[in-house]
């Protein structure tokens, strides 16, 4: 019955103590998003910002690939991404078709075909 | 004695924010979502509330890894708003209130609730988009704000249990204050939704109606829920839910829902919405 | 099953590094104080702990006002010292254990405690002058160190019990821990002192022995206490005494005390150390 | 029985929530005392490094007149007010005596004399 006990949901990365271990500099890098300057000390030269933050190799080219999925495996909370995800001008329906190989609109289509209580959508 | 009116719950997605902005309310997207508001207004408008306990999580502004609460109590006399990076506008400062603030950190301490108690901290998107769609304008600064803020970022995060039991010693430190300040208590985030990984888009809105109801009639039902649970029936984000529940444990009295909308798909969430009187 | 081995219960005054530094260990102020010490440490060589649980309390260095935890765990692979404003040289880094940390932190969640989590924080002088104690010339890099920070600067700050409680859980956290390691816990701070005021300068010797006897045989009286119980008896900054309740409730088998020293004044304190072993 | 109902002790200030509301500013200031450039700043002006953090005029004076009671009295905690005294060269004894009227070394000997266990002292 211990919190410790983890059910598997497939599909889903739990962002829990290990995690957040191994994705520390990465959402720390992401962190830096909040405010203009560290969103253009990152664009003026990914890489070296990067580095800065002490991001593995494997961080670092799934950063570079914009590859979310890769992203979350290495520690990466959503919450930070998506700081990372508004450099890039995505919004969470654009990671959302990212992550599961959908087109923005076909994801789209995916969320409406669970919706409820739209008349005039 | 200071009293808690009622408690409503709402949606605070980003998105809101961003359609309110661009004036897109009566836009198809957004029209059944946003009629389901005005009434609320009203409400509070002849309630007229003095203070207003706002139950939210920090997405990643305040509340950073390095030093992350379970629970956090604002004891500020203002908080500030800032940049969250993906594009949403700042709002005004929002008003704090430290007396109450001072007496529910006290009686949390006392009945051993372990919050970190805040004197300045910055509000994200999870308190400052339930303002707005309260008080459209930023018509919200004669309202006193005591921001509380529940971990549903990182794990571990506080039990759904945890969570109500949090609520209900905060219902009892705001009745056992020596004022007579009107209280209404916000429970925002939610409902079902998954941001990440291959399973992002799930949305449940069987189950969020499920919550919606047991919320008014039974509460300790979906307290037996653990976090895992909520993540398997509503999607990862779905542990927003205790903030829902943490407003619930705040009313005491008998409690009666006057009104409930409900839209899915917002943005990725099943957006719910609901007004309860505590009698 | 991890296992404690024992707790250690010292004081964590800033005159110690100080003195330390300059290597007045063996000057007529010092010697009695001092001599408390080898004993302990020929202990630990002995015994060779893997990690180290250290109870202390901020004294301004991390947890600032702002946001401010009643109880802080510590999950980084490392903690730095900082300049503290007053002349202790800062120390090494200290470093951490993350496997351990993450299940006492799921442990807290699951056990319903509310601590603030933290993955970088700088630690003060409450955790590394009882380091420097026990491993003179900074030789405590081999062992792991798991920082658990109490609120002992702010009102309101967690009860007697409510510490007591949480080291209790802590304890449970580390013997269901699947490991071999061996586990030291130290109690850091105290005993009766008070800085601030008429009635600074504050000492009462008679408590603190009271207090150490206690600690031993019948830790549950001294949880009767409030805090502010502690501050008129033990003066202001008596209240440091949690920090050796939480200690003590880690301690879950039969103690037995196998050293004691006590020495006042120090600074402006009682200063007591109690080796604790733990059956 | 809740931690509301306040023991009053002679002589002693509770740091509770509505002294840390009132000196919020102050502590703030001392806090910045950790580092060397909150130091020197104090330094170079310490009107208007007080007025930076908005200290009001209460606090402001007894800074100035290194007044630790008013300090305390006006919403100070003494662990910040702690690295104001050590800019001013003083250590706990001496501001102990500050405080109680005496000089360091009638501080140093009321310590003492609630002393126990020192043999060579
Ligand atoms: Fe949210
Ligand atoms: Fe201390």
């Amino acid at each position: 019955m211990s919190s410790s006990d983890k059910k598997e949901i497939p599909g889903t990365y739990k962002f829990d103590g290990p995690m957040a271990t191994k994705g520390y500099g990465l959402n720390k890098m992401c962190f830096t998003f909040n405010s203009a300057e560290g969103r253009e000390a990152f664009k003026a030269d990914e890489a070296a910002y990067c580095d800065k933050f002490g991001l593995t190799p494997a961080q670092k080219e799934a950063v570079l690939k914009r590859d979310i999925i890769s992203l979350l495996r290495e520690g990466g909370s959503i919450y930070y991404l998506a700081k990372f995800a508004g450099i890039l001008g995505l919004n969470v329906q654009d990671v959302g078709g990212l992550q599961t190989g959908m087109t923005t609109e076909e994801f789209k289509a995916y969320l409406d075909s669970q919706g409820r209580g739209k008349h005039n959508g | 004695m200071a009293k808690i009116i009622g408690g409503i719950t709402t949606s605070h997605i980003p998105a809101i924010g961003i359609a309110m902005d661009r004036g897109l309310e009566d836009t198809d997207y957004w029209r059944d979502f946003f009629a389901g508001y005005p009434p609320v207004r009203e409400w509070l408008n002849e309630q007229q509330p003095d203070i207003a306990i706002v139950f939210y999580n920090d997405h990643g502004l305040e509340m950073f890894l390095d030093k992350k609460p379970t629970f956090a109590l604002g004891c500020a006399p203002q908080y500030e708003n800032a940049d969250e990076g993906w594009g949403i506008a700042t709002i005004p400062p929002v008003t704090g209130e430290t007396e109450l603030s001072w007496h529910i950190a006290n009686e949390l301490i006392e009945h051993d609730f372990d919050p970190t108690i805040c004197q300045d901290i910055k509000v994200d998107h999870g308190l400052t988009v339930p303002l707005s769609l309260m008080y459209p304008g930023h018509k919200y600064q004669h309202l006193k704000v005591i921001p509380v803020c529940i971990n549903c970022e990182r794990h571990p995060m506080p039990k759904p249990s945890r969570c109500y039991a949090f609520g209900q010693a905060i219902g009892r430190a705001v009745e056992s204050f020596a004022g007579d300040q009107k209280v209404v208590v916000f429970g925002t985030g939610g409902l079902s939704h998954q941001l990440d990984g291959e399973r992002a888009g799930f949305i449940n809105a069987d189950f969020d109606n499920e919550c919606m109801d047991k919320l008014v009639s039974d509460p300790q039902a979906l307290t037996k829920y653990s976090n895992d649970d909520l993540i398997e029936i509503g999607g990862a984000q779905a542990v927003e839910l205790n903030m829902w529940l943490a407003m619930r444990g705040c009313l005491l009295g008998k409690v009666r829902e006057v009104r409930r909308n409900y839209v899915a798909p917002i943005s990725n969430t099943g957006a719910g919405m609901q007004l309860l009187i505590n009698e």
